[in-house]
């Protein structure tokens, strides 16, 4: 679904590398890699541990951490690149433009400020609302994200509410100022399964009210499913394939993406053997050449091991996978 | 109105002048209290509170008093007072009580008379009561201060009323001490100070940088090492001096056994060869010039000169030879030598722990090795009493009365708690001889047969090695060039002396 | 077996604190001075020019000579001699073997019976955890300096007189170690309630293993990272504080001499413009003591993950 | 509270007593005060009833209860040395080592937070490496020592600053104070700096690897991510939450001070606790050594009564009970 | 003992493994006495697990499945002995393990180990992959140190995927899903016949997850191994299980076989939990969330402990707790089941 219009989308990432300096030469952690969302569109960004799920959402807020650094590439949003901005013009993107939402609740609120001190703050950094004006939003905005008695509670501290209660208030802290667009990275993990449902729920409700584009980090194919328009999946730093959200789960082109959706334990498939991608992800220092997926795909061929495959599309998807490349012809 | 401000190694342990016989308390309480008589600057007995005295019968001394003298506190001083000063200090809880050993009563003649029995003539009484300070009856009875012991609140021991020429105005225990010139003391007044005060400095170079710094006039003492540093910073002198005291080894002569020694069961110290080795072994002179900055006399006797019997030609010491010194332990049986256990104090005689050390080097070289081990002085006493020793440091100065017989009776006569007799002679030094001549030498009126005895003891003295006397210690004091003031040789520091221009 | 040696080496020099090590000009500097200092304490009688200990060679008339390089200075004694004519640079040298055999006992000490405690109390917890601390708590609020004192003043007193030079090195190093073991024992305490919650604690309580093997095969290893940046700390703290005892007289006697005891004696000469009896051994205090912290402070950052 | 405080009292209480009774048993056995209290010359009987008197010849478990029982009531007996009475003497001697400690710590915790919260926002700049290296300069080299150079630094050699004592002190009721004269102020400069150089560093190097670790937290992200300025970031909620450690070893650091004053009073001849304690030592004078040793062990109580309830302020999750905290 | 069998005796025995009858294990995190005194607070007992009863067939899986906190946990350590119950009793093979007065835990404790959830935390990182898989051989003294042992622990390795070179290295040389593999090397050393797997993978990406999930069940077939599988995640459940126990707040509330218990569970919690389940099929379905907070486990609501989140609770439920009961073959715990409120067909 690239964007029809002459509007540039929301958020562009184009050629994004990532790397880290370390003594043994350079990690390339995100390799070249290209996305876009659009305007309320919600981008589901799946991958195993230490694909660069997290690198990528930490370089588009501008908070990647030393000694990591953008190689190359450039992110846009509303067509202006932002990756080359100073703190101070980055800082009033974050919040205003682009909010986040990270992984774990528990550790996301300053364990000292009371709630609506850390809400006031937010809404004060970013609008011209005076204390008073800004306490009665950060009311409006904890009710908004479902926290009874919501009064009572503004002048809590973090430690006070249970992890799905803190990860409310997170998700009130990133909708302070009405971005258009949300970075949550991996938002459930660290919460209960009966509560993971509910975050997600509520995460996309108030997007689709606001108008607000997510990108929703996550290993959980399941979640999304349920909620993302669109799928990236990533591999070893890479996007290996991309497109609408049904085509990718239902309609894998990639090997990888393909082992990925077998190795879930399927309820209504029956108690079979799942597929199982034999290996692991390869370590960032030993990243195989040509597809990184080479030495763990059933398919591989000589030329996935010496040429990296850029992104095609078949049918819906882009896929990176010389399996699909016309000139050649793969083994299928 | 002139202030002077000084500071010593130690403070005053006590405002009461009978509770300790420590020279840092007399010198200092001088100052406000009087005694009968006083010392000039050259140590001769001149009259204070009594203007005269005199042997009175066969075995008594009679003092004149001065009158019109007027305590801190108004009151007028009297005979009574000198009584009641006498039963104070002989009674419970004085520490000047052995001052008094040979009298038998005190007799009140009139206001301004008095008289002192003694048991058996003793020609030396005056001398030995030169630091005895007089007290005002009414003044300690009316405080409850009539005794001088230490574990009552004893108002005597932070408070004054003397007779002197200084009053104490106020008093911060080991912090600082303030005195204010006594406007209405008899004496007419040779110090132009009219406010002092004292701060002990422990620490040496802490004290030589208050001089340097200027923050006090006069420090006592400074270090012998700095006193290039002082004389030539501009502005300041050294005052140096011989004290009265005089270093010495002492040794075990009684036990059979030495505490720590490589050679059980006999105790070579009883070998007059092998103490003469130990004397033959002291190169004093290298002491003196390495340790002692060339600043000491070497030392034959244990009293130095200027002392009451002192004679030169008593005063010579046997001669550094460490062959002889060899030879001396090879004859006595100890031919690759032996060790023993040597006490010495760290924090009482200048650089006794660096002479100590330098003694416990120069007996290796005659192969006696010294197992040293110093100490502070507080924790000292308590193990020369216990007889912990084999060799031992000690430096003796003869009070008040500055008499050859002060030793005599305290060093070498044969311990006797009874008659408080040889009560330091800590290693029981004992020789029947002196036993006999030290009665007769205090009672001795004629002053030849009285020479005669005294080098008699000193003769046996030497022949004996009782002792190894090593030097006599010096007086090293600095004062900035803007105050004059007078050194005496007891080490005393009178503030009625000090001019400051 | 060499082998392995030569391979366990590389191993570690190719490890990533291997390399942090390498990199870290300072840490590589500090190491060989401390590693200096070491094989000089160790081979002192070797090393050094004379042995200060042999007072039979010392002579009088030498003191006080300064160093050699300045008038009057004498070539025997390179960087003066002291006030008893002992070579300066002898007694320096075996007064860092003093310093470090002090520092070095004192902190073994403290290490055993703070790890000890710390390993007990994190591992069972409960009341035997509560008591352990509530006494450390104690320990605490008599800093070390003060136990130190304490101690070595009771030592002092209770002991035959005769035997305190003999003694002096067991008290300083059993007073500083008193003093020093509740930093390891807080250190290991807190690791270790975290590690024994760790899931391969309790696969080793699964099959039985009794709860001191547990402690000392598995927890042990897993919490020394942080105990060894606690002993550097503690030597160099040591090492301070025997001079800081000796400074108040209660350290090493002047027979055998700590860098701090000699730095106390030559402070008397430094009025008198003898200098080098003091600064010298002061010098080579604030070194030693520097190098260790530097080899410390390296290793706190090198093994603290949260820092790299 | 309630709670909290009665349960931090009784630990007071019992680390008073275990202090006291650790106290008491090891001076029984330092020294002879009877030696100290009597002049060289007094007989061994007249010691021995002395002894009686003073009850040293009682069982020592009897001793300590007169003590305690004594100490409750405010009587800390006499000093062997001097016979004043010891709540006396080291009352007057108190205000000075805390003037010291105080100001010691002050300038500790004045300079060394700045200089921490510097090098730990720019660790790679050349002024933090600069503090880093004085720093562990300052953690190297030996109070005493530090001392003594500064005494012939600025005593003899540049006449700069007073090198002994208090100087003038002002009495304010019990209170003695040399800070509020010029020469009181000029004595306290050399013995502050002296004692306060060592936890200058040890402050500056906690607050810095503390802002390290903390800026490296997720909290610190999301408020970055929040949008919030670097300026509220590093201090609105960086620096606070470095603070309840740093205040805990500022707690402790004072303790320490106290104790460590003894070495610079020493030096610089302060008449404070420490001097007194180490004159105390050495004439074995008991009363006032246990008495010291109380007086440093209820300071550090109080300290740390007060640490804790500075923690209460700052950290609200100590507000929360355990059991709760759990639960939810 | 070098001639151990390689593998574990394979069990052709049939019947109860583990037999657990009211289990419970109580925690006391009561504040401490001061509070209590002064602020008038309660002793507080949590009730970790509460009256547990569940047989785990030879050779067969028991998953047991619930939110975090449920006591899921706390049964798996009660049943290896690294908790002492506070009451009920354990039998092994008939063995009593655990009842007042006697305990012969000592004699099955080799029969049965343990596979944990952190494949980071549960190896020491200090030691040697080998010697961590030597360790329970050491400690049951099961083979005598030498070439049998070495032998052993390759075969083991072997086992699991991994080469016997791979006994050389460290932990933190491996990945997760290798690490795991490792952590059930370990397992299997002293041949155990019972395994217990506390969420086994739920640290693990689900590719590694099929990886180690498939190697258990080949593990489990090739040597009859019985399985207590413990877990949150239904899917997988789903997958591993031959019966299915659902707990909520210590309590178990409904336990069947899984193919009933999938195709249409009787307790209104677990009708809600298989919901939670993500379906890769209804793409853009949102799940009906379960709605509620985990209610806290010291004070558990009273009457049936679920009553305040589930939509079918009355007034009996809110008062009286329901025990378990025999319906269709499993048992449950729910008065609206036994009422038939709520059947098993009824979907929300
Ligand atoms: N500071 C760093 N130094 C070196 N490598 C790093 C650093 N931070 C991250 N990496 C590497 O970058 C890669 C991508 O990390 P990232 O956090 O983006 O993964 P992720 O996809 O978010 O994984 P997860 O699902 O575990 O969060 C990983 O291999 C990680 O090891
Ligand atoms: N040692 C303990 N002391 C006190 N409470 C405990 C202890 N261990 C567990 N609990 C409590 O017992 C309850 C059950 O814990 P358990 O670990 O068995 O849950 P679980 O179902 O395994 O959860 P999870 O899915 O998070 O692993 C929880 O409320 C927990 O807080
Ligand atoms: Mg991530
Ligand atoms: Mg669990």
């Amino acid at each position: 679904m690239a964007p029809q219009n002459d509007s540039p989308p929301l958020l562009e990432v184009r050629n994004l590398s990532i790397e880290f300096p370390t003594r043994r030469g350079t990690l390339v952690a995100v390799d070249d890699i290209s996305l876009h969302i659009d305007q309320g569109e919600v981008l589901g960004v799946v991958g195993e541990s230490g694909a660069g799920k997290s690198l990528t959402g930490n370089a588009i807020i501008g908070l990647l951490e030393h000694p990591g650094r953008i190689a190359s590439g450039e992110i846009l949003l509303n067509g202006k690149r932002i990756d080359n901005l100073s703190y101070e013009q980055m800082r009033r993107i974050r919040g205003r433009d682009i909010g986040a939402v990270f992984q774990d609740p528990l550790t996301s609120l300053n364990p000292l400020y009371t709630v609506s001190r850390q809400l006031v703050e937010t809404i004060k950094v970013h609008t011209d609302l005076d204390t008073g004006a800004a306490r009665a939003r950060a009311l409006e905005l904890l009710e908004a994200v479902g926290i009874p008695a919501a009064k009572e509670r503004l002048s809590s501290y973090p430690h006070e509410f249970s992890g799905g209660m803190r990860q409310r208030v997170v998700i009130a802290l990133a909708l302070a100022a009405e971005p258009r667009l949300i970075i949550a990275d991996e938002p459930t993990t660290a919460l209960d399964v009966s509560i993971q449902a509910q975050i997600i729920a509520l995460l996309k409700r108030l997007c689709a009210e606001r108008g607000t584009a997510v990108m929703l980090v996550t290993h959980d194919m399941g979640v999304i499913a349920e909620t993302a328009d669109r799928v990236a999946v990533m591999y070893a730093g890479r996007v290996v394939e991309t497109g609408p959200v049904a085509s990718v789960i239902q309609n894998a082109h990639h090997p990888y993406t393909s082992g990925l959706m077998g190795s879930i334990p399927h309820m209504k498939h029956g108690v079979n053997r799942l597929t199982q991608i034999d290996g692991a992800m390869p370590r960032l220092n030993a990243i195989p050449q040509g597809c990184a997926f080479n030495p763990r795909c059933e398919k591989v061929f000589d030329r996935c091991r010496k040429e990296r495959p850029e992104l095609i599309s078949i049918e819906q998807n882009e896929v990176a996978c010389w399996l699909y490349q016309s000139d050649v012809g793969g083994v299928s | 109105a002139e202030e002077f401000r000084w500071a010593g190694q130690g403070d005053p342990s006590s405002m009461d002048p009978h509770a300790a016989a420590v020279g840092t308390n007399l010198s200092f309480l001088g100052n406000i209290y009087d005694g009968l008589m006083r010392r000039g600057r050259d140590m001769s007995l001149q009259p204070s509170l009594a203007l005269s005295w005199a042997p009175v019968g066969s075995d008594g001394w009679r003092f004149n008093l001065r009158q019109g003298v007027t305590f801190h506190d108004g009151a007028s001083f009297t005979a009574d007072d000198v009584l009641f000063s006498f039963e104070r200090a002989t009674g419970e809880g004085s520490d000047v009580g052995t001052w008094f050993a040979s009298i038998d009563h005190a007799e009140v003649v009139d206001d301004f008379t008095i008289d002192f029995i003694t048991k058996q003539p003793n020609p030396l009484f005056p001398n030995e009561i030169a630091n005895w300070m007089i007290m005002d009856r009414d003044w300690a009875e009316a405080n409850g201060a009539t005794s001088a012991s230490k574990e009552e609140p004893n108002f005597s021991r932070f408070n004054t009323n003397g007779t002197g020429p200084f009053k104490l105005e106020s008093r911060q225990a080991d912090v600082r001490t303030v005195l204010v010139a006594n406007d209405g003391w008899w004496d007419t007044a040779e110090h132009n100070v009219t406010r002092a005060t004292y701060t002990p400095i422990g620490t040496d170079a802490t004290r030589i940088a208050a001089l340097l710094s200027g923050e006090v006039d006069f420090v006592n003492p400074i270090p012998l090492q700095d006193v290039a540093r002082v004389n030539g910073a501009g502005g300041f002198s050294v005052i140096e001096g011989v004290e009265t005291r005089v270093i010495m080894l002492g040794m075990e002569h009684q036990n059979d056994t030495l505490h720590d020694s490589n050679v059980t069961g006999v105790n070579p110290m009883k070998d007059v060869r092998v103490r003469q080795a130990v004397y033959h072994a002291i190169d004093i002179d290298s002491i003196i010039e390495n340790v002692m900055r060339g600043q000491a006399l070497p030392a034959g006797l244990l009293i130095s000169p200027g002392a009451n019997g002192f004679k030169d030609e008593f005063n010579t010491r046997l001669p550094y030879d460490p062959d002889r010194s060899r030879q001396l332990l090879a004859d006595a049986g100890y031919p690759d030598g032996f060790s023993l256990l040597f006490r010495c104090p760290n924090d009482r005689y200048i650089n006794d722990e660096a002479i100590c050390q330098a003694i416990t080097a120069m007996l290796a070289q005659v192969g006696i090795q010294a197992n040293l081990q110093t100490i502070t002085v507080s924790n000292y006493w308590p193990l020369l009493r216990e007889d912990d020793f084999d060799m031992y440091l000690l430096g003796w100065s003869p009070g008040g009365s500055l008499d050859a017989s002060h030793p005599m009776r305290f060093l070498m006569h044969t311990p006797d708690p009874e008659k408080r007799l040889g009560s330091w002679n800590f290693g029981k030094f004992s020789n029947a001889t002196i036993d006999s001549l030290v009665p007769q030498i205090v009672s001795e009126v004629d002053a030849g047969r009285r020479q005669d005895m005294i080098d008699q003891v000193h003769g046996i003295m030497r022949d004996e090695v009782a002792y190894v006397p090593l030097h006599v210690q010096p007086l090293v004091w600095a004062k900035s060039d803007n105050v004059e003031l007078t050194q005496r040789p007891d080490n005393f520091f009178n503030l009625y002396w000090v001019r400051v221009n | 077996m060499t082998d392995t040696n030569t391979r366990l080496l590389y191993r570690i020099y190719d490890s990533d604190i291997g390399y942090s090590f390498r990199k870290s000009r300072i840490a590589v500097a500090a190491t060989i001075v401390t590693l200096i200092y070491f094989l000089a304490a160790i081979f002192a009688p070797l090393v050094a020019p004379t042995n200060p200990y042999d007072l039979a060679s010392l002579n009088l008339s030498d003191a006080f000579t300064p160093p050699a390089w300045v008038e009057g200075g004498s070539s025997k004694f390179l960087i003066g001699a002291d006030d008893q004519g002992r070579d300066l640079l002898s007694a320096i040298i075996f007064g860092a073997r003093m310093s470090l055999l002090v520092g070095f006992a004192s902190t073994f000490l403290a290490f055993v019976i703070g790890v000890s405690v710390g390993l007990v109390a994190g591992f069972r917890g409960g009341m035997v955890d509560a008591i352990l601390m509530r006494i450390a708590d104690i320990q605490l609020s008599f800093p070390a300096i003060l136990v130190a004192l304490l101690i070595d003043g009771v030592a002092r007193s209770v002991m035959p007189s005769d035997m305190h030079d003999t003694i002096a090195l067991w008290v300083l190093i059993f007073s500083i170690g008193i003093s020093g073991w509740v930093n390891f024992a807080r250190t290991v305490r807190g690791s270790c309630m975290v590690e024994r919650g760790k899931e391969y604690v309790q696969a080793a309580r699964v099959i039985g293993i009794k709860s001191t093997t547990i402690m000392v095969r598995h927890l042990l290893p897993n919490v020394m990272g942080p105990v060894l940046v606690i002993a550097t700390i503690q030597l160099a703290v040591a090492i301070l504080l025997e001079a800081a005892l000796s400074f108040l007289g209660v350290g090493m006697p002047l027979t055998k001499p700590s860098l701090g005891t000699l730095i106390n004696t030559g402070q008397n000469f430094l009025y008198s413009g003898e200098w080098w009896i003091t600064i010298f051994p002061g010098v080579a205090l604030a070194i030693l003591v520097l190098a260790v912290n530097l080899v410390g402070d390296w290793m706190r950052d090198a093994l603290n993950p949260k820092l790299r | 509270m309630i709670a909290f405080a009665v349960r931090r009292f009784i630990q007071a209480i019992v680390v008073l007593l275990a202090v006291s009774l650790i106290a008491f048993v090891m001076f029984k056995y330092v020294g002879d005060p009877i030696s100290q209290m009597v002049g060289p010359e007094t007989p061994i009987d007249q010691r021995e009833a002395l002894r009686e008197q003073l009850g040293l010849n009682d069982p020592v478990p009897l001793q300590f209860m007169h003590y305690l029982g004594d100490v409750v009531q405010g009587n800390f007996g006499r000093s062997f040395r001097t016979g004043l009475a010891v709540d006396r003497v080291l009352l007057e001697r108190i205000p000075a080592t805390l003037e010291l400690a105080i100001v010691a710590v002050l300038y500790a915790v004045v300079a060394g937070i700045p200089m921490g919260v510097y090098s730990g926002l720019y660790p790679d700049r050349w002024l933090s490496k600069f503090f880093q290296t004085v720093s562990l300069i300052g953690i190297s080299l030996p109070t005493f020592f530090v001392g003594v150079i500064l005494i012939y630094i600025f005593g003899p050699t540049l006449n700069l600053l007073p090198t002994f004592g208090r100087g003038e002190v002002v009495h304010i009721g019990f209170w003695s104070t040399g800070l509020l004269t010029v020469s009181g102020l000029k004595s306290i400069i050399l013995p502050a700096f002296t004692l306060g150089m060592f936890q200058l560093t040890l402050i500056m190097r906690l607050v810095r690897s503390e802002m390290l670790e903390v800026l490296r937290t997720d909290y610190i992200k999301f408020a970055r991510a929040r949008g919030l300025s670097n300026r509220a970031v590093n201090f609105g909620h960086a620096l606070k939450n470095t603070l309840v450690p740093v205040i805990t070893v500022i707690g402790l650091q004072l303790g320490q001070v106290i104790a460590f004053a003894i070495i610079t009073e020493a030096v610089f001849q302060w008449p404070g606790m420490g001097l007194l304690f180490l004159q105390a030592i050495q004439f074995a004078d008991v009363p006032v050594m246990s008495t010291y040793l109380l007086v440093v062990a209820v300071f550090f109580v109080a300290i740390n009564l007060v640490v804790d309830l500075l923690y209460y302020v700052i950290d609200p999750r100590l507000r929360l009970d355990r059991a709760v905290a759990q639960g939810g | 003992m070098s001639d151990a069998p390689v593998i574990g005796p394979a069990m052709t025995k049939s019947g109860t493994l583990m037999r657990v009858e009211g289990l419970k294990r109580y925690f006391d995190v009561s504040p401490p006495l001061l509070n209590r005194w002064f602020e008038g607070r309660p002793r507080q007992i949590l009730k970790a697990v509460d009256d547990a009863t569940f047989d785990v067939e030879r050779g067969k899986t028991l998953s047991l499945v619930g939110e975090s906190g449920c006591g899921k946990s706390t049964v798996a350590r009660c049943l290896v002995g690294l908790h002492k119950p506070t009451g009920g009793k354990i039998e092994f093979d008939d063995i009593v393990v655990t009842a007042s007065g006697t305990d012969h835990f000592a004699q099955v404790r080799h029969r049965m180990q343990m596979i944990f959830q952190d494949p980071f935390a549960s190896l020491n990182p200090r030691w040697r992959v080998f010697n961590i898989v030597a360790e329970p051989i050491r400690a049951f003294g099961l083979i005598d140190a030498g070439v049998a042992l070495t032998r052993r622990v390759h075969e083991l390795l072997d086992l699991v995927g991994l080469t016997a070179e791979d006994g050389k290295k460290y932990p933190h040389e491996f990945s997760g899903g290798q690490r795991q593999r490792i952590s059930i090397a370990r397992a299997l050393a002293s041949n155990p016949e019972f395994l217990i797997c506390d969420e086994p993978t739920s640290a693990l990406d689900v590719s590694v997850q099929a990886q180690i999930l498939n190697l258990m069940r080949d593990l489990q077939d090739e040597f009859g191994l019985t399985y207590l599988f413990i877990s949150h995640d239904l899917s997988v459940v789903y997958h591993m299980s031959d019966s299915v126990g659902v707990m909520y707040l210590g309590r178990i509330v409904e336990i069947r076989s899984a193919a009933e218990f999938f195709a249409g569970p009787l307790h209104p919690y677990s009708q809600l939990l298989l919901e939670t389940i993500p379906s890769l099929e209804n793409i853009g379905v949102a799940r009906a969330p379960l709605a509620g907070e985990v209610p806290n486990p010291l004070s558990p609501p009273t009457g049936c402990a679920f009553h305040p989140r589930c939509p079918f609770a009355n007034d009996r439920c809110r008062s009286e707790r329901p025990s378990l009961r025999e319906v269709n073959g499993g048992l449950a715990a729910c008065h609206g089941v036994e009422e038939n409120r709520i059947s098993e067909t009824q979907q929300l």
